[in-house]
């Protein structure tokens, strides 16, 4: 931790960014995001393995944008959001330093994004064995049951788009669920709207999510749904060989193709 | 009404239960799934959960759904008929086992909804809503209620105050006529008591600041840079919002399918970017901080102006489900001190 | 609000032999909005249209749907009656109930009931419809060649002489391309040279061609009508408006051993060069890699012989801008070296050459003055062996594709060689003689029966030599799989057609699609054979893919039509049936979230990156912008777009929408 | 009682099912009167959003198709929807979603054989898995009371 602090103490004495993004101690034991323009203020920096909120977010956010040069204390999730934040045009390199941080915690210093993108190939992705373990569950039901499962899984949900807020990739200033003429996706939080949107959002995010399970560990009635993303992106791996937050210059599954897609099933 | 006192056994409580739910009443309490205590319709006590200090969302629902629908239609081809519902068939409902922080949160609701224009169907379900709350044993470090006129044991909103006394009896304290109509159908299952005093048997929690300071500091920091510095880690989602017993903010959603089309009324958070946006694209709360400053505003200026009570009750529901951990107790008590 | 009209068509009886129509008309009338309806015989007939026209006047009718046949057939019928009734013509929207109803389906009820529902559909639809004006984009009159080889050439002549000007890019010192390497052409035997150097000398003399040698296209930019290229012109060394072409200093120049590429390596030339004598235009450049002077600061002897005093040792490249309104890519072929079969020993045996050496070799012009010579010795071979599909047809070590010319030249090259060579005796190793085209499999007969060229149909296994003969090992798939071996004093591989040099980098520079052989691709290779993905943009010649010369100047005069037809007016229309991303007032500008994952989808690159800037000029966003020069209306775009900024007109969210909830929900 | 009668839309592109459905008119091959034809420019313009629309407005089946690959007007509109189709596909499969009662083809501006044949084959395989009952429940029950 001593070492991250340092950078960042340095980059901010040095005038090389502005603005450092990380983490400081919060209520009770949890941790929280904080916001360092200055070296002594970095004092209250920390990084612990309860640091897994995935603050990449916040580059979309007005502080961000607004600072002309940033660093962001980064895990490997942070990393791959910043990587597909770059192919998606919504970061420039030149703006954003990196302090690489394993998923064991340990520093790797700055990274520039190439430096990022072999560091995200070495760091595996966050899929936890409970996730794994849930997605085979609900491939091993009947169409019945999953659409059961699903529609029950949905029934808490009460809008509230933390799930939403809390991505990265989900920068939109118009979310598809707002535009009303026409109304797409059903904006009561009524079975069939919250079946609809979750749908809708799986879809965007295939072969775009960086699978932080941020969407999951945000929500405030715990819907599993960052399983859905997970299931897709393994999906698309497998088919297109794609994946997500790997590289800065990358066209996602879903904006491309080959000659030699799948097409068994279609008549 | 002066609050009349007694006791009642966990049995007897077990009893009462079920008379409500053999009586058709629908009991609403704390119910634990995966984890996570929620307010459930429950048959027995059994069902209930009776540890968790504070829900994930607040008992709000009862009366204020995430989804009301409140008409139908249909068009015929040069006419629209449209059906109000018929809000004098909701069910009566007993929310039992709610915090005195959830009780209280009726009364700033009952403000919105039944001030000066009346919601009918707002109105009707809170009319057929008896709130029998339990007191506090235990706080966390999200609890405020003391700084904002609650407390673990305020009667405020309830109709029936439980307070766990000893291992098998609660002390009861009926506060309502609604509490007394069942004390007097159920009257063999209280016993006689004196007044009693409750403090050994609540949670401490000390008070942090006053919501009267916080109401006189907000007269000059309209433009300051607080929000701005507060309202910098907010994701701008709306959990806060959707979990607060007070917030009453709703947005109306007509949904057809071909002739038939019905109105709905749902959540709506000031959190969110699209709560004010104009048609024009011209948004008078551009940003986040701006509408963390109007949450803020509304429950300790606005409400206060205007219906002369405050829009939050300390249970710090929103703290606990915020992602980001924005814990409104310590921005309230920066704001008392600036 | 909207007033609609429902004309239902009874085609005759095509339609109301199975619909009833005038029930289906009844039941129009009562739809919400629908404030006229009708049914008619014949809806397309002069008193059918009229109908619609009094109706939209007399109505005051904001939208028609014509219930009749496939909008494949009337729509502009249509269209056009709307526009008489005073409507815009994109108010009009045809209810298919012939072709997907009463031809497809008995007389019933189950049926009326589709030809109500098809007719809801449009009416929801058509109530949604934009009144739309034709896209105009100004057109600059001038054409650019890229190529001067026989298909840029025809190209560039035929649209000079439709009157427009053109702008001919050449790569090399000299127009003329692969055909004026030629010795005779098939299946007519005529001189290559002969009929292509008076279309050379043609261009020079074309007052309305410019024309630039020893040029590359450095950048395009913009889109149909409206290109800004900007063109690299190459130092010569050589002032071209002194220079008189009297060869003085290619004559003088003391440094003349190097190794000369028109002739494939099979001659020398000097560093100052003229790369063969008909060149266009007759003007030298000196090769600065291998110029003494450029090289030891020392010589300058053609300098002191140049009477006009046109040598410019610090002459340097210099970058042209043109504005060009169409752009004809002419670019043709290379022919793929064999280095990958070193089991041919191509490059180890002099004698092994490649046919476009061979060529030279039957060149009057050549380097052997037309005698065929081989060229480690001199000698005229008298057993020769000719390998067809050198490369070609051969996934594992070549390409999977047929090159297509080299069954036929390799006819000729046996015919040539027993012109030339009496008492030679030709052998060719094939797969299949394809020798389809007019006059073309008379050719390969002739070369079998008149010239007695033995053809073998197998392959080449090895090629080795033994004293002195190159030793061709073989199958013969007709005897048996029978092993040949033929002491061959020549061989000649007729390697595979490959796209040029800087093929691939060129389309990118155009944004033009190529395949995996890096060959352009055209738009459609049935019914957009000419044309580019990218409009304005157009092919022809040996840079699609393998072709011979009729069919290159066929593809580059249907080049020069297309382009004179874009040409022929001033301002392109088109019709306005295109994406557009969403645009508000400031400080929202737009939904467009800028992350451009539209653009890889665009099989036109007409998404363009929009800055949108503050007043002191920083820049505030980056929007997607379609531009509609550019787009045809595929709609790709719109669906993948995450915030629904993107729409398209005649099929845009609300009505597509509209549709599937007035099908379903009635 | 009358034998249940599946509703079909149909969302295909102009060139090529479109035309190939006209071509099943002028040939007059007759099929099933279940289906309801909406036209889009290229299959690349379809919505995944009104496939499940179409399911929520009451529809028992979809079919999807445009132009063989290499084929489509625009050279690569199928080829993203393929794509699309795939990932939507594996996405209501994991949902429960049936995708049985979504058909995905290719039929060409001279397949006019083939859209009859598509089409009575989807109206059969989904009248024998009757209405889509849960879906239009789910649309429906916080609406239609």
């Amino acid at each position: 931790m001593e070492d991250i602090k340092k950078l960042a103490r340095e980059l901010l004495a040095d005038n090389k960014v502005q603005l450092v993004l990380g983490f400081e101690n919060g209520t009770a034991n949890r941790v929280r995001p904080a916001f360092f323009t200055t070296p002594e203020a970095v004092d209250k920096l920390i990084y612990n393995e309860f640091c897994i909120q995935n603050i990449a977010l916040y580059l979309k956010k007005d502080i961000c944008q607004h600072a002309a040069s940033l660093a962001i204390t980064a895990n490997p999730n942070v990393v791959r959001s910043i990587l597909q934040l770059a192919a998606e045009n919504q970061i420039k390199e030149e703006k954003i330093k990196i302090i690489g941080i394993t998923h064991e915690g340990k520093c790797v210093g700055l990274l520039d994004f190439k430096a990022a993108e072999e560091f995200s190939k070495t760091q595996p992705k966050g899929l936890k064995d409970e996730d794994k373990a849930l997605i085979e569950k609900i491939q091993a039901m009947s169409l019945e049951e999953k659409f059961d499962y699903w529609v029950e899984a949905f029934s808490p949900c009460i809008k509230c788009y933390a799930c939403r807020a809390s991505c990265p990739m989900c920068y939109c200033g118009k979310c598809n669920v707002e535009s009303n003429n026409p109304q797409w996706i059903p904006v009561a939080p009524h079975k069939y709207g919250n079946m609809e949107w979750h749908m809708m959002r799986a879809m965007h995010l295939a072969g775009r999510c960086i699978n932080c399970g941020e969407c999951n560990r945000s929500c405030p009635v715990d819907i599993p749904l960052n399983i859905l993303s997970y299931m897709l992106s393994d999906f698309v791996l497998e088919e297109f060989e794609s994946e997500a937050g790997l590289s800065a210059v990358f066209t996602p599954a879903l904006s491309s193709y080959t000659m030699v897609d799948k097409e068994n099933f279609i008549k | 009404m002066e609050i009349i006192n007694k006791l009642i056994d966990k049995s007897a409580l077990a009893t009462l239960i079920e008379r409500f739910t053999k009586s058709g009443k629908e009991v609403f309490a704390p119910v634990k799934s995966k984890g996570i205590s929620e307010f459930a319709r429950v048959e027995t006590i059994q069902d209930i959960d009776f540890e968790t200090i504070a829900t994930k969302q607040s008992a709000k629902s009862l009366v204020f759904p995430k989804v009301e629908k409140i008409l139908s239609y249909e068009k015929t081809f040069d006419d629209v008929i449209v059906n109000n519902v018929d809000y004098t068939q909701f069910p009566e409902v007993i929310a039992f086992g709610n915090r005195p922080c959830d009780a209280a949160g009726f009364i700033p609701l009952d403000a919105i909804f039944a001030g000066e224009l009346v919601d009918e169907i707002f109105k009707a379900r809170l009319e057929k809503l008896t709130v029998i709350s339990i007191s506090c044993k235990k706080a966390d470090d999200y609890c405020f209620c003391t700084s904002v006129n609650g407390g673990p044991g305020n009667t405020t909103g309830s109709d029936i105050l439980l307070t766990e006394t000893t291992a098998d009896e609660y002390f009861v304290e009926i506060v309502t006529e609604k509490g007394k109509a069942i004390l007097d159908a159920n009257t063999d299952l209280f016993k006689d008591t004196a007044a009693i005093d409750k403090t050994p048997f609540l949670a401490k929690l000390e008070q942090q600041f006053t919501q009267e300071v916080i109401n006189e500091k907000l007269n000059g920091i309209f433009e300051s840079d607080i929000w701005d510095k507060q309202a910098m880690r907010c994701v701008g989602c709306g959990a806060c919002a959707f979990v607060c017993p007070a917030c009453g903010c709703f947005d109306i959603q007509d949904e057809t399918k071909g002739k038939n089309g019905v109105r709905h009324r749902c959540w709506d958070s000031c959190g969110f970017k699209i709560f004010t946006l104009h048609t024009s694209g011209h948004n008078p709360r551009e940003k986040q901080a701006q509408r963390w400053r109007q949450r803020i505003y509304h429950k300790f200026s606005y409400q206060p102006e205007q219906q002369k009570l405050f829009g939050c009750v300390g249970c710090g529901r929103c703290s606990r489900a915020c992602p980001s951990d924005m814990n409104i107790a310590e921005h309230l008590k920066e704001i008392a001190v600036l | 609000m909207a007033r609609i009209g429902v004309f239902i068509c009874h085609c005759g009886e095509n339609i109301s032999a199975t619909v009833d129509c005038p029930k289906v008309s009844e039941v129009a009338a009562k739809f919400p909005g629908v404030a006229f309806s009708t049914d008619y015989k014949y809806m397309c007939s002069d008193p059918g249209q009229s109908l619609v026209v009094n109706a939209i006047k007399e109505h005051k009718l904001t939208g028609i749907v014509v219930s009749a046949c496939s909008p494949r057939m009337h729509e502009p019928t249509f269209r056009r009656a709307c526009a008489e009734g005073g409507l815009n013509p994109y108010q009009c929207e045809m209810a298919n109930i012939r072709e997907h109803c009463s031809w497809v389906h008995e007389k019933g009820d189950k049926t009326d009931q589709k030809a109500i529902d098809i007719v809801r559909m449009m009416v929801e639809k058509v109530k949604r419809n934009n009144a739309l004006l034709p896209i105009k984009v100004p057109v600059t009159k001038t054409a650019l060649v890229i190529g001067g080889g026989v298909a840029g050439i025809q190209a560039a002549l035929d649209i000079a002489n439709a009157g427009h000007k053109v702008i001919m890019v050449e790569r090399d010192p000299s127009i003329g391309g692969h055909m004026s390497q030629l010795s005779e052409t098939f299946p007519t035997l005529d001189c290559s040279q002969c009929i292509l150097t008076p279309r050379m000398v043609e261009v020079a003399q074309n007052p309305n061609i410019k024309l630039y040698t020893y040029a590359e296209i450095e950048s395009v930019e913009g889109f149909v009508g409206n290109f800004n290229v900007k063109i690299r012109k190459k130092a010569k060394s050589v002032d071209e408006t002194l220079c008189n072409g009297c060869g003085m200093c290619t004559t003088k120049c003391p440094n003349k051993k190097n190794p000369n590429e028109f002739e494939l390596g099979m001659g020398n030339r000097p560093a100052i060069y003229v790369p063969f004598p008909q060149a266009v235009p007759n003007i030298p450049v000196i090769d600065k890699t291998q110029c003494t002077y450029y090289k030891n600061g020392k010589c300058k002897i053609c300098e002191k012989v140049c009477q006009p005093k046109a040598i410019r040792f610090d002459q340097e490249d210099e970058i042209i801008e043109v504005a060009v309104g169409a752009i004809a890519l002419c670019t043709g072929f290379d022919i793929k070296k064999t280095d990958f079969f070193p089991e041919y020993g191509y490059g180890k045996y002099k004698d092994i050459i490649d046919g476009l050496q061979f060529e030279r070799l039957a060149s009057a012009s050549g380097p052997t003055s037309g005698e065929i010579r081989r060229p480690s010795d001199g000698q005229v071979p008298k057993k020769i062996v000719f390998v067809a599909c050198a490369g070609s047809r051969d996934p594992a070590k070549g390409i999977e594709y047929c090159s297509k010319i080299c069954c036929m030249y390799t006819a000729k090259h046996a015919i040539l060689y027993k012109h030339k060579v009496h008492d030679g005796q030709a052998y060719i190793f094939y797969m299949d003689i394809r020798a389809a085209g007019k006059n073309y499999d008379e050719f390969t007969r002739r070369a079998i029966e008149e010239d007695q060229a033995q053809y073998i149909r197998g392959r080449v296994s090895r090629i080795y030599e033994r004293d002195g003969k190159l030793i061709v090992v073989g199958a013969d798939t007709l005897m048996n799989a029978q092993t040949v071996e033929i002491e061959a004093d020549m061989v000649v591989l007729a390697t595979a057609g490959v796209a040029n040099k800087g093929a691939e980098e060129l389309a990118q520079k155009l944004h033009v699609s190529y395949d995996q052989h890096k060959f352009f691709s055209e738009a459609h290779p049935k019914l957009k054979p000419v044309e580019t993905n990218t409009a304005g943009i157009y092919l022809a010649g040996a840079c699609q893919s393998p072709k011979d010369i009729p069919e290159s100047v066929a593809a580059a005069s249907g080049v020069a039509g297309k382009i004179a037809c874009l040409f022929a007016n001033s301002e392109l229309t088109r019709e306005p049936l295109i994406a557009m991303v969403d645009r508000q007032a400031p400080p929202m500008y737009s939904s467009c979230t800028g992350c451009f994952l539209c653009q890889p989808v665009c099989p036109y690159n007409a998404i363009e990156r929009e800055e949108v800037k503050d007043r002191n000029g920083n820049l505030v966003r980056e929007l997607a912008f379609i531009n509609p020069g550019l787009c045809q209306g595929c709609g790709t775009c719109v669906a993948v777009c995450k915030s629904k900024s993107i729409d398209i007109e005649g099929y845009t969210n609300l009505q597509m929408y509209a549709e599937v909830d007035a099908l379903l929900n009635s | 009682m009358s034998e249940f009668e599946p509703k079909i839309v149909a969302f295909v592109c102009n060139w090529c099912t479109y035309a190939g459905a006209d071509l099943t008119g002028t040939s007059r091959i007759k099929y099933a009167t279940n289906v309801r034809i909406v036209r889009f420019p290229c299959t690349g313009r379809i919505d995944y959003m009104l496939l499940t629309k179409a399911f929520a407005s009451g529809a028992d089946g979809i079919i999807v198709s445009g132009c063989h690959p290499n084929d489509c007007h625009y050279t690569s509109g199928n080829f993203h929807a393929r794509r699309r189709w795939m990932v939507f596909k594996k996405l209501c499969d994991f949902m429960g979603i049936d995708t049985r009662r979504i058909v995905f083809s290719w039929v060409s501006a001279a397949e006019g054989v083939k859209w009859a044949d598509i089409v009575n084959t989807t109206v059969e395989e989904v009248r024998k898995l009757g209405p889509y009952e849960s879906y239009h429940k789910l649309s429906t029950q916080d609406i239609l009371a």
